[in-house]
């Protein structure tokens, strides 16, 4: 039943794109509420695989697997006749499909599920061109959102992640603002250029862990990668290694100086493009550097480490203030992801347990909170087409139902104590302030973060919602069956959102239970096995 | 040999840099007559290879013939005559064929080449008739690579086909017996017989295409253009 | 006496490709090619009549049939196009159908 | 905290916060409902009652039990309600180390919910009234601001109840969300929305520092917590403090740099210098709001929090010397400032740092109690004050400036009669709460160094005369009326009767500090001597028996001649209330600095918003031009290189065939030269 509720997941998605992209022209009112009723079908998918993983750590430990399925997908080469298993591969190279999930990707296919139904929803009124494409493009991109955090193999991993890419370059593209082409194609290159140089880093870890293990069959598979024998993977290779998985992954992320990619897709690209963008795919570049880079070359990781921190605490300090100078307010919103993703990524190389969960966690709640935010802003801009701070205000009395909601997001996304992000926060900069790698000053100057964070979001909010009102001329413009304030879909769109805001800020555990032992078994004692050995090394050398 | 045959390959470079069109006019003819003896003489140098077997006349008349021809195909401005001096080549290559004892391909070669295409040719040629000869007759596009690409290309299956010393090639093999229209189609009828189909195939969508082509107006055949 | 037939199929060949990439009438490229067949034409029946190895074969022969097949299908397609392109254009230059390049 | 003494079960007490909250989110229920606003303050009126019951209740329980047993109970205890925040330690979940949310009771706890709780009563009844509108109708939110209400009293209470400092941080942020959505009420006025920004962020200054001292804590103390004990518990942290005193870091002890960042926070929250410049901007919020946030309640947080962390502040003399000094610098300036205003919040506003100051000259000379007794004493005339206040800006029409009114007295005699309390309370009168509790204060400061006291004297005499000062320019003189007005101001019933409360509080509140009998020699009056009951019951708490110089009976005579001579001061130059005011005549230009608050705005605003912004601007700069180009460039070479190879892109048919001959014959040639 996992099995099936997962790669339902996976699939549903899929096909129901092909059902949705061939429905007849005259039908094409029937797409939004095709990919709707997929969408929740998802959403119940995720719901259902979401208590499963307790029971499963409960019965297998830390490492379990929920709906775990593995097939070989290409096989390339010669076979042992004496025996009919697939396995038996006595040479060449195997790329299975291999999917599950443990509690390291459990939250982040939860998120998914959560957003794909909601950012479907938001696009009702908003989209009203090429609908059928549209909603195809959007399922199809769910599926790559979904096979990525599932994937148990490198290689498969790695398929998603560049699967990614086309959908959501063709909602740019099509759908975005009027500089989309531009925005779309500076999207594409940028990950697509990093994400190469990773594809090269795994190819050539696969081989050495076959040159390594004596095995004549090279295979992907992300278990055998994080167990290599460090002693054989050299500091130099891992070095190495590191900077090709930070090539893809940093750009994803985006690490500055790499982001200049992400304020411009994101203020081009529709609603549902953005919130998926910021809630899901940037995440993909936080969960590769858990996944891959920390277990995989640990060694390298203590290298690179504090490089890293740096370059997260200057993403801080840049991101926030560069969010301050802004006059849309969708690209203030876009780099106040910048400047989060910096957060996430500094408690990651804080390298102990508290930064790592408080990482994972801040995945989460940066998916809520930006997310939402992009929901609200971009439902302001259906109704006055603009998202220029100069020309709105005092919205709170033409709105107060999304004046509540902006609120309260914004709450969340500077760390009010209570809501969901304080937590994620303080566990950030408590570890980096106390980690043995990164050390007081990193977590000191990404401490400003929380300050600055205060004070660009609350200068938009006040030019937004407070003092006399301002709009544009004609506007709001109701002509898409919409009302001065919020719909009913549209608080039905963010209640859920608003709810798990709060419920995560009072109670986290919901994540981090099952979290922590799995970071701990799965990714910090390699780091550890790693800094052990490096302290051998240097003991024994003098 | 090779070394001749490098020579004389050269030669026919040359001659055919200067043979097509786009130069001066008495260049041009220089150039003929430079290919004319290059041709001459390779194939009096190939026939001599061919010392001892029967139709060794036959042999030499034809390629020169052929080859001549072929010069005369690719160097004339006239288009007509380049499809009548092709008509001649694919003459002069199907009497080779029957040396060979391939009668049949021999009459399939004429019937449907020489017959068939240069007819087809001819109408599209006569079709699209230009009062005087067409500036892009009259001018070659790159000649000078051309003729180097083609120069070396020879030199390469000439190096390549000469390596094995001739005393290895095989000796003059007798005549198959056997009827000469069973013995070809024995093997085209059961081994590739589904090749044949696919061919049968092929030539009925080649039909339907050319019909569909000439059927479109001129006016929508390039909506796409800018 | 194999490698006396694949010369002279080799010159064939060699001069079509040469008409082909020098000449600029459209119908005079076709016609090229019709050439270059011929010079395969040549090689195949050659190889099978001399075989390296063995008592000749029909299959190379066969692969002739074929060939002039596919080399009739390609006249009728090619002079169909020819004929259109001739028809939009007024011209049989090759060089003058340059819309796919790069701007 | 043994059942048997027990009135209530621990688990009721620490249900205090959730009441206020209860009401405030069934307001919000009652607005999603669109339910008309009339009786929108019932669920927070009801919610504030039950704890100020439950606090009432506390406070005699925890007093009954240390009678019973003075010396047993030095500390507190632990309510612990569940695990919130993992701070994941290896191994099993059964050795994770948390964050909890649990709660502390102790004297200063009971102290503290005593006064929060009763005088957010009194100002949530004085809002039923203040929020309406001269015919009794709400205004526009009325609902809204009940449920601030409601959420600000919850935090206010979580703050005071936690019992570790991340949820002490928790309540700490969401007084100062509250206060940001209270000031920006009238969110369409730009001065309340600004002023509502500033409170925020100035406070999230503050709190930074507050954050990096949790983070030191935690830093310092994680090698001495034992497992199963949670590393940021008061309990936890106050048992290992010893250890910071020896250690150093950075040329100071431990204890040093966690009391400086702590005390950051403190700066930020109780307004104190240099981060005081929200407080009197924050009055543009609705009367009652400045008078429960700004005055009575969230600004003591401060002072709470850094009496609660005696422990720690205690071992480090120069963080004493720190936060003495800043007092003593708050005082002064913010008392000067409050005699150039004529807004009346405002020098409520000024007074209110002011006081604070006092008492962070208080817990600086080492009697923290004392501090904590001023904290409650001044929590009730201050909120009388203010309301006060409101209830004039109420019968004005809004006006609050004192230049445009005068002889209130004729038509607002009960205000006038309350005000005439609260005034003297905050000038030290004799008898009065404040006099009880400003003078230990000064009393400690003379102990520190004479000069620390005679500075602090001298500020209380200011205090009497600014105080006295607005008092008379308002009620005084010749009746004068703004247009606004209308043609009948007049009191409300509703906002005058919780006024008489408080105003009970204000003469009856410091006798909790004092106690009685004695020999006649060494007491005031032959009957007063300082200290009392809220001073035993203080001891029972972190703050521990500070200690106390004895004797200055003289300084209660000269503190109490200091007032006297303070208000007979204003009576002389302000008594008939003149419209032209003769301070600005008689100071000039000094008087000109204290009225533009000696320009620290302008000074931040050139120092660190321009230069931030600009830094902002020119980083954004950077990332379209700078960033930007960086990749321009380094994309520059694939692109130069298909320009250069774009030429053999030209469409011609048979280039592109020449060119494929020409690879062929390439391979070829290769091949045939490779073997």
């Amino acid at each position: 039943m996992d099995v099936l509720a997962l790669n339902l997941l996976i699939f549903l998605p899929l096909v129901a794109a092909v059902l949705v992209w061939t429905l007849p022209e005259r039908r094409e009112s029937l797409a939004p509420k095709l990919a709707l009723a997929v969408g929740c079908v998802v959403l119940f998918a995720g719901a259902w695989l979401w208590p499963r993983l307790p029971a499963a750590m409960g019965d297998r430990g830390a490492g379990a697997l929920v709906g775990e399925l593995k097939a070989d997908w290409i096989a390339v080469g010669n076979r042992d006749g004496t025996s009919e298993a697939a396995t038996t591969l006595t040479n060449g190279f195997v790329l299975r499909f291999h999917v599950g999930l443990d509690a390291i990707s459990m939250p982040l296919i939860a998120l998914t599920a959560l957003l794909v139904p909601l950012s479907i929803w938001c696009s009702f009124t908003a989209i009203r061109k090429r609908q059928r494409e549209y909603y195809a493009w959007l399922l199809a991109l769910t599926t790559g959102m979904f096979g990525v955090f599932a994937a148990r193999d490198l290689l498969l991993f790695y398929v998603f992640f560049e699967f990614t890419l086309v959908p959501l370059y063709f909602l740019i593209g099509v759908w975005g603002g009027p500089e989309r082409r531009y925005a779309a194609n500076k999207f594409f290159l940028f990950t697509f250029t990093g994400s190469v140089l990773t594809f090269a880093g795994i190819l050539y870890l696969a081989l050495r862990a076959a040159q390594i293990d004596h095995c004549s069959v090279i295979d992907f598979d992300l278990l055998r990668l994080s167990a290599l024998s460090l002693k054989q993977l050299t500091t130099a290779e891992q070095s190495l290694l590191f900077l090709a998985f930070f090539a893809g992954f940093a750009i994803k992320v985006p690490l500055f100086p790499l982001h200049t990619w992400l304020p411009l897709a994101h203020t081009e690209a529709p609603t549902a493009g953005s919130v998926l963008l910021a809630g899901v795919l940037l995440k993909l570049g936080t969960y590769g550097f858990l996944r891959f880079s920390l277990p995989m070359v640990p060694a390298g990781t203590l290298e690179w480490a504090r490089v890293m921190g740096g370059l997260a605490v200057a993403g801080i300090i840049y991101g926030a203030l560069c969010c301050w100078v802004q006059r849309d307010v969708k690209k203030l919103v876009a780099y106040s992801s910048v400047s989060h993703l910096a957060f996430c990524m500094l408690g990651m190389f804080s390298l102990v347990p508290v930064g790592l969960s408080g990482s994972v966690l801040y995945m989460v709640n940066h998916g809520l909170s930006t997310g939402a935010l992009f929901l609200v802003v971009g439902m302001l801009y259906e109704r006055y087409h603009t998202r220029d701070l100069d020309a709105l205000g005092g919205l709170a009395r033409q709105m107060p139902i999304l004046a509540f909601f902006f609120v309260l997001f914004v709450l969340s996304s500077i760390g009010l104590p209570g809501l969901n992000g304080f937590v994620s926060e303080f566990a950030v900069l408590l570890a980096a302030f106390n980690s043995e790698v990164l050390g007081r000053w990193y977590g000191a100057l990404g401490a400003t973060g929380i300050l600055l964070g205060a004070v660009y979001m609350l200068y938009a909010t006040g030019k937004l919602l407070f003092g006399p009102v301002k709009e544009p001329a004609g506007t709001p413009d109701l002509s898409a069956g919409l009302k001065r304030d919020l719909t009913l879909r549209e608080i039905a769109i963010l209640t859920p959102i608003a709810i798990l805001v709060v419920v995560l800020g009072i109670a986290p555990r919901l994540v981090t239970d099952t979290l922590d032992p799995a970071l701990q078994t799965q990714v910090l004692a390699r780091v550890q096995e790693a800094s052990a050995l490096a302290a051998a090394v240097a003991g024994g050398a003098p | 040999m090779p070394i001749l045959l490098i020579l004389m390959l050269v030669l026919g470079a040359v001659g055919l840099f200067l043979a097509l069109p786009g130069g001066r006019a008495d260049l041009s003819r220089l150039g003929l007559l430079v290919l004319a003896i290059g041709a001459a003489l390779l194939v009096a140098g190939l026939t001599q290879q061919l010392a001892g077997e029967p139709g060794q006349a036959l042999f030499a008349g034809c390629s020169l013939v052929a080859l001549l021809a072929a010069l005369r195909v690719v160097t004339h401005r006239k288009p007509v005559y380049s499809a009548l001096y092709f008509v001649l080549l694919v003459v002069a290559v199907s009497i080779l064929l029957v040396r060979m004892q391939a009668e049949f391909v021999f009459g399939a070669l004429l019937i449907v080449y020489a017959g068939a295409i240069l007819v087809t040719y001819l109408f599209v040629i006569m079709l699209a008739q230009q009062a005087r000869p067409a500036p892009y007759d009259t001018r070659s596009r790159e000649p000078l690579w051309g003729c180097l690409a083609g120069f070396v290309l020879l030199t390469q299956v000439a190096a390549y086909v000469y390596r094995r010393p001739a005393s290895e090639q095989a000796a003059v093999l007798p005549r198959v017996g056997g009827d000469a229209i069973l013995n070809v189609a024995t093997p085209l009828l059961t081994h590739y017989v589904v090749g044949l189909e696919i061919v049968g195939v092929l030539l009925l969508a080649a039909l339907v295409g050319a019909i569909a082509i000439a059927r479109r107006p001129a006016a929508t055949a390039d909506e796409g253009e800018d | 006496m194999l490698a006396a037939h694949l010369l002279v199929g080799a010159l064939l060949f060699a001069l079509g490709l040469v008409g082909f990439v020098t000449r600029r009438n459209l119908i005079i490229i076709f016609l090229c090619t019709e050439m270059m067949f011929q010079g395969i034409i040549l090689n195949l029946v050659a190889f099978g009549r001399y075989p390296l190895e063995g008592p000749p074969t029909f299959d190379g022969q066969v692969f002739s049939l074929f060939l002039i097949a596919v080399a009739a299908a390609e006249a009728a397609l090619g002079l169909a196009l020819v004929v259109l392109l001739y028809r939009h254009r007024g011209t049989l230059d090759a060089g003058a159908w340059t819309t796919l390049r790069d701007e | 905290m043994t059942a048997a003494t027990s009135i209530l079960p621990a688990g009721l007490y620490a249900t205090l916060p959730l009441w206020p909250l209860f009401g405030a989110l069934l307001v919000g229920l009652w607005i999603a409902l669109r339910v008309k606003p009339e009786r929108a303050h019932w669920p927070v009126v009801l919610g504030v009652l039950v704890s100020a019951a439950l606090a009432v209740t506390l406070f005699f329980d925890l007093q009954r039990q240390y009678a019973a047993a003075p010396e047993t109970h030095a500390g507190g205890f632990v309510y612990s309600v569940y695990n919130w925040i993992s701070l994941g330690q290896p191994a099993s979940l059964e050795h994770n180390q948390w964050l909890a949310v649990n709660f502390y009771f102790d004297g200063l706890t009971g102290v503290m919910l005593l006064f929060v709780t009763v005088v957010s009563l009194m100002v949530v009844l004085y809002a039923v009234g203040y929020m309406r509108d001269h015919h009794g109708h709400p205004e526009r939110g009325y609902e809204r601001f009940f449920a601030f209400l409601g959420v600000f009293v919850f935090s206010m209470i979580t703050l005071v109840l936690a019992g570790n400092f991340v949820l002490l941080y928790l309540g700490w942020e969401l007084v100062g969300l509250c206060s940001y959505l209270l000031i920006g009420f009238y969110y369409g006025k730009p001065a309340a929305a600004a002023a509502a920004k500033k409170a925020f962020i100035v406070n999230r200054i503050g709190d930074f520092g507050f954050a990096l001292g949790i983070f030191s804590l935690y830093w310092f103390l994680r090698p001495y917590v034992q497992p199963g004990e949670n590393p940021l518990d008061y309990a936890v942290v106050f048992k290992y403090a010893q250890h910071l005193a020896t250690a150093q870091i950075g040329g100071m002890s431990q204890a040093t740099l966690v009391s400086l960042l702590l005390f950051c926070g403190a700066i930020g929250k109780s307004a104190q210098f240099p981060l005081h410049v929200w407080l009197p901007d924050a009055m543009e919020g609705p009367t009652p709001v400045s008078a429960l946030i700004h005055a009575a309640t969230m600004v003591t947080a401060g002072v709470y929090m850094v009496a609660r962390c005696t422990p720690i502040f205690g071992l480090s003399p120069l963080a004493l010397d720190v936060v003495l000094a800043v007092g003593m610098v708050g005082a002064v300036l913010t008392a000067t400032m409050a005699m150039a205003q004529y807004d009346l919040k405002r020098i409520l506003a000024y007074s209110t740092i002011s006081q604070l100051a006092f008492m962070f000259v208080g817990l600086g000379c080492g009697v923290p109690d004392s501090a904590v007794f001023h904290v409650f004493t001044h929590a009730w005339f201050k909120a009388l004050l203010f309301l006060g206040a409101g209830s004039v800006m109420h019968a004005m029409g809004g006006i609050i400036d004192a230049r445009k009114f005068s002889g209130l007295r004729h038509v607002l005699p009960q205000t006038y009669a309350v005000m005439w309390v609260g005034c003297l309370a905050l000038a030290g009168f004799p008898l009065l709460a404040g006099f009880w509790s400003k003078d230990e204060i000064v009393h400690a400061a003379f102990e520190r160094h004479a000069a620390v006291g005679i500075i602090m004297l001298a500020t209380a005499g200011l205090t009497a005369y600014y105080t006295f000062r607005m008092f008379f320019l308002c009620f005084h003189g010749p009746l004068r009326l703004p247009a606004e007005a209308g043609e009948h101001p007049h009191e409300s019933t509703t906002m005058i009767r919780p006024l008489w409360v408080l105003a009970g509080g204000a003469v009856l509140a410091g006798y909790l500090g004092v106690s009685f009998g004695g020999p006649a020699s060494e007491s005031f009056l032959a009957i007063f001597r300082p200290h009392g009951l809220i001073h035993d019951f203080l001891h029972h708490s972190t703050i521990g028996h500070p200690e106390h110089g004895h004797g200055g009976l003289w300084l209660l005579y000269l503190s109490a001649g200091v007032a006297l001579a303070g208000i007979a001061l204003a009576w002389l130059r302000y008594g008939a209330a003149p419209v032209a005011d003769p301070d600005a005549r008689a100071l000039g230009g000094l008087w000109r600095l204290w009225h533009a608050k000696y320009f620290v705005d302008e000074v931040y605003d050139a120092l660190f918003v321009r230069p931030l912004r600009a830094l902002g601007r020119l980083f954004f700069n950077t990332d379209n031009y700078g960033v930007d180009g960086v990749i321009w460039l380094v994309t520059a070479v694939p692109r130069g290189l298909g320009f250069a190879l774009h030429y053999l892109q030209r469409g011609a048919l048979q280039a592109y065939a020449l060119s494929m001959v020409i690879g062929l014959v390439a391979i070829l040639v290769l091949w045939s030269w490779w073997t």
